[in-house]
């Protein structure tokens, strides 16, 4: 991977990291789930994606939507629930999403996506033009007899697959450690012949090689992959939730920090100057203040919209 | 079947929806079809009988056991571009699928602002023929209340038949309901390509002194009905309602005035069931009118053959509450 | 807090709840709580807070994301001598454990001929308070048609305590249903030990013109909607179900006797829904009476502020559906 | 093992073919799931219980509910739906139990039996007598999100539990390698860290051998066990079913017939003589005819009894 590829993938980190920071300083827009500290999954997993390719994801949305190109400005309006998110603000938190921009979405219930990814894959099969579903999902998702099922027929099918769990250790408040009990999430996959490995989710390096030879396999007709990531969730599980993790951890976790450790690297490789970072983090800070913009000059949608697309 | 356009044959119920999906694979690459042993073997009641050969495992498509995923495949498949059949066994197992079917297929137009359709049918059976308690339920009336999701509810082999094309032509998801009694039934189908539009009711036998309404396999248990009180003189109407979701009332509603009394009858719990949904609406158009509601007693249905027929309603259960609806008015 | 019969102190909706738990398995050795965060994390809503230090984990059991196992693991624990409550988050979950609750728990004790009991409670939070498409919805009609399923729903803080109480001591499998928007509420509990029976609605506001017949969250809805209405002189009873499965007919029916005018309200879709089967039982009952219902508009309910209040019913819409209703009459 | 418990095991074997025949040959039944071929793998896993124990199983649970000792004659009533069966003729075919018996019983949902199962080890753990809780299921069992969920929970939770997948490699008329990904189903247990291995279920010493080294881990309070047993259904599907299998392939299924192959073991062994396995068969057949004796003689149910034991 080249230098450029790793400063889009600060720049892309940044753009997640500055776009919760002030959706979290609002007051209007409910309890959110954000990607702070996990930025390096969602980001090292859009870089191995090709136009074509579809992404799902949990409703821990934000970084993987961004991640896959959306506009800040359209995904700050969807998530304060204004009319000019792509869906119009009817879905939200949890629920955004923009298929013609390569990501079929978020879906706000556990392992939900699962499945549903797996049938977009077979879809794209059926295209024979070599695109993959891929599903991010997290460490909870696991206890979820979804994913078995899903693995199965995915296996037996070979559809063009790669699961990635990010796994942030926790679900809610309880440890992966008490509601899972492999080893490695990754073995999961092994029963079923699937492909798959763990590698350290703090690092956009790792995950992103790793993404880069499991959809290189999944795309070349080997069928699916797994992928796990371990990451830190520097935040409470949502916005609104009880942080249970002690001081300690936190700081802990916070010495990990994808976006300063690949910001460190590049400094000390004479990839970056402190210059252009602080040019970057300009740039990006710009950027979300003018999504932020954007958002709020959308207008809500009007409540007729209640019934619309039903059907 | 090679189409004759204006010949008539007699058909079973599983030769009418099979060649509504083998005409559809046919005319659309893009639609397959997926469950448990619907590939080589046909289908458990043959009802796919003949389509793996004709277009391979590609598109008709042998599952495992996992009702979730099958529906979850199937919805996010439709989702992205083919056009998706889903069958399950029995409407029990539907159970294991609500999740994909409910949470994600019913709301996934809506909640992404028009970007997603989920055009795809799940096949359910319904109804009791000796399974037992976990393999005879009859649940529509929670389908029916889920906005985004249509549902259908042949009762013949016709309907069987048009109601199948039209699902496959939906743009978002349909259930469609068949029935274990229903299977060996035969009848007239036309050679004819047609479809039975959602939302219209067929008056199957007309009448003066109540309207019988009803869906799927009970409106064979209403016509026989019909002809035990037409021995005492007494004349019903039966309104086979074809379609639930979308309800076609105005069918209902003319029927209901004309007799003035109004009897719902269904295989499935009358706690919050269809009939309590007819007949609130009958009433909140015309004003009052005699109204009883007959469906299963408020049991599990055993595969014992005593206990499941005390359960279910018979012609006789239903001429005795018209009698009764009729005596009270 | 410890018992101090007679005093009564001000609790929220999450204390009443715990205090029935806990009292449970102070009293009961074999009764288990599961359910995912109900350990140190004290329940999403706080409602099993400290729980887990009192009974430790193999009483208070953090369980993975896992609802169909999670009901399924309850339902053969209680089936096999423990007394158990499995608290799923949101109701819309309960679509993936369906299975163990309908086509298990529900029908073990019919099936085995009485040999298999199952006393399990399901508690579920129903309702939407801005969590979007697939954690807003409230499906209380289609588990009150499972016949061996109790259903329950408390409104405030003493039957959210009394339901529990008598829940836990059921012998077969109850659904538990509160609200999100009942967790900030707060109320009046004494001291004393005391059970709701099932199948027992209450009178929460004595009215002459209509009868406005609801549950759960909705009632004070329903209470809100009567002070406007008041001030246009309407003089509504507010009927508080408590219990949906058994139905307490006879206090409904003996308010719609005296007021002459039925509103069923749920926070759930109208169709086939429980103010369906409401309107249907008391006119079987009483013959023809003014009704209207009201619930939710048949559409998904978003976490948008502005579509999740187009959706649901308001003060502002029961008070018009009750100036509607006493229009037509 | 002794010689004493090889005659058991084929009188237990008999009893079920026996049985089975009878049950066959009645038309007034309905269709039947029949253990015809299996017979070594229930009388095999239910000889390393104790009383005790609780025995759960899917549908196909004659082989099963014969094993654990239920009297043959009330199994036979509660199949032909006549009062005197344990279930009083209510639960019928797919869901025999008699709980008092350690045989908590039968679930016609396939893999619907694997997390209620749990749930009674669950139960029985808290009891502290070392019972345990067996749950017997088919290879597709095996594609349900249940097994995963279960698994998981099972291992985290140190339950009592074995899991006993009975493999006649067919789920209706679907192969189980169109059905399974894994190599052996048994490899799905792996990455719990569950004890698993593989037999062949046609051999009713190797799985009782098997079954009592899981049972003891198991009972020691080492946590779940997994066993599969490959085995081969000798009938179609259900006695109503269409059989899809050819002519050879059913041929060379009988040739691994678990009956004929420990009789031959035992009389070459000199453990059995021609005049015991003879005496054997004629007391099996006896037994069969006063079951089949006693279940016409009882009553069927009365249909008020649709109404009994909903609450
Ligand atoms: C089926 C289901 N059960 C419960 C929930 C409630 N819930 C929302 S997020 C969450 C935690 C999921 O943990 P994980 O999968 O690790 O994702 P993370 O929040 O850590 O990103 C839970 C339990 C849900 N949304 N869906
Ligand atoms: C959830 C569910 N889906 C479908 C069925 C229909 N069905 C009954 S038995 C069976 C085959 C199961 O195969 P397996 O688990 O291998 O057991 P076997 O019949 O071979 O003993 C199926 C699909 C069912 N009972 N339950
Ligand atoms: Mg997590
Ligand atoms: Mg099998």
């Amino acid at each position: 991977m080249t230098a450029s590829n790793d400063i889009d993938a600060l720049a892309a980190m940044l753009l997640v990291r500055e776009l919760e920071s002030a959706l979290s300083a609002r007051e209007d827009c409910g309890f959110q789930l954000l990607s702070s500290g996990q930025e390096a999954v969602a980001v090292g997993v859009a870089a191995a994606l090709l136009a074509q390719d579809q992404l799902l994801c949990s409703g821990r949305s934000i970084a993987p939507a961004l991640a896959r190109g959306l506009d800040p400005g359209r995904v700050m309006a969807e998530l304060i629930g204004r009319a000019s998110g792509p869906c119009l603000g009817r879905g939200g938190r949890g629920h955004l999403s923009q298929p013609s921009a390569g990501f079929f979405g978020a879906h706000a219930v556990v392992a939900g996506n699962l499945s549903i990814a797996a049938g977009v894959a077979l879809a794209l099969q059926a295209r024979l033009d070599r695109s993959i579903a891929v599903c991010l999902f997290g460490d909870g998702a696991c206890g979820a007899g979804a994913l078995h099922e899903t693995m199965n027929i995915a296996a037996l099918w070979q559809l063009p697959l790669l699961l990635v769990c990010d796994n942030n250790l926790y679900s809610v408040s309880t440890p992966r450690a008490a509601a899972l009990a492999p080893q490695r999430l990754s073995d999961l996959a092994a029963p079923f012949g699937i492909k798959a490995c763990t590698v350290d989710g703090m690092d956009v390096r790792s995950v992103r090689g790793a993404a880069v030879a499991l959809t290189d396999h999944v795309r070349s007709g080997g069928g699916p992959a797994f992928l796990e990531c371990v990451s830190r969730r520097f935040a409470s599980h949502s916005t609104s939730a009880r942080e249970t993790r002690g001081q300690q951890e936190l700081a802990a976790d916070r010495e990990l920090d994808p976006i300063t450790r690949l910001e460190k690297a590049l400094l000390l490789e004479g990839a970056l100057s402190t210059q252009t970072a602080l040019g970057l983090r300009e740039q990006v800070r710009a950027r979300v203040t003018a999504a932020c913009a954007f958002a709020e000059a959308s207008p809500l949608p009007v409540p007729d919209e209640a019934f619309a697309d039903v059907g | 079947m090679s189409a004759d356009p204006g010949r008539t044959r007699r058909v079973f119920f599983r030769e009418a929806i099979c060649r509504a999906v083998g005409e559809t694979l046919d005319a659309e690459p893009n639609a397959i079809v997926m469950g448990q042993d619907v590939g080589a073997f046909g289908g458990s009641y043959k009802e796919f009988y003949g389509l793996f050969e004709r277009f391979g495992p590609a598109r008709v498509r042998d599952t495992p056991v996992a009702e979730a995923a099958m529906v979850g495949l199937g919805v996010g498949a439709a989702a992205a571009g083919l056009r998706t059949l889903v069958s399950i066994t029995y409407m029990d197992f539907v159970l294991l699928a609500l999740d994909p079917l409910v949470n994600y297929a019913a709301k996934a137009r809506f909640k992404t602002g028009g970007q997603i359709r989920v055009p795809m049918v799940v096949k359910l059976t319904a109804g009791a023929k000796g399974q037992g308690v976990a393999h005879s339920q009859s649940l529509e009336s929670w389908l029916v209340s889920v906005p985004g999701l249509r549902v259908v509810a042949p009762s013949n082999v016709a309907d069987a038949y048009g109601l199948m094309r039209s699902a496959l032509q939906a743009d978002g998801p349909v259930v469609y309901v068949d029935h274990k009694r229903l299977f060996p039934t035969s009848g007239a189908l036309d050679d004819s390509v047609h479809e039975v539009p959602f939302g219209l009711a067929a008056v199957c036998r007309p009448g003066r002194h109540a309207s019988i309404v009803t869906h799927s396999y009970m409106v064979c248990v209403a016509l026989a009905a019909c002809d035990q009180l037409a021995v005492s003189g007494i004349d019903c109407e039966v309104i086979d309602l074809r379609s639930l979701a979308p309800l076609d009332l105005a069918t209902v509603c003319t029927s209901v005035s004309k007799t003035g009394a109004l009897l719902t009858l269904e295989e499935g719990q009358v706690v919050c069931g269809i009939g309590a949904e007819i007949a609130c609406q009958v009433q909140a158009r015309l004003g009052p009118v005699r109204v009883m509601r007959l469906g299963a007693v408020p049991a599990p249905v055993s595969s014992n053959p005593v206990l499941e027929a005390a359960t279910l309603p018979n012609a006789a259960r239903v001429a005795d509450a018209v009698r009764r609806l009729l005596m009270e008015g």
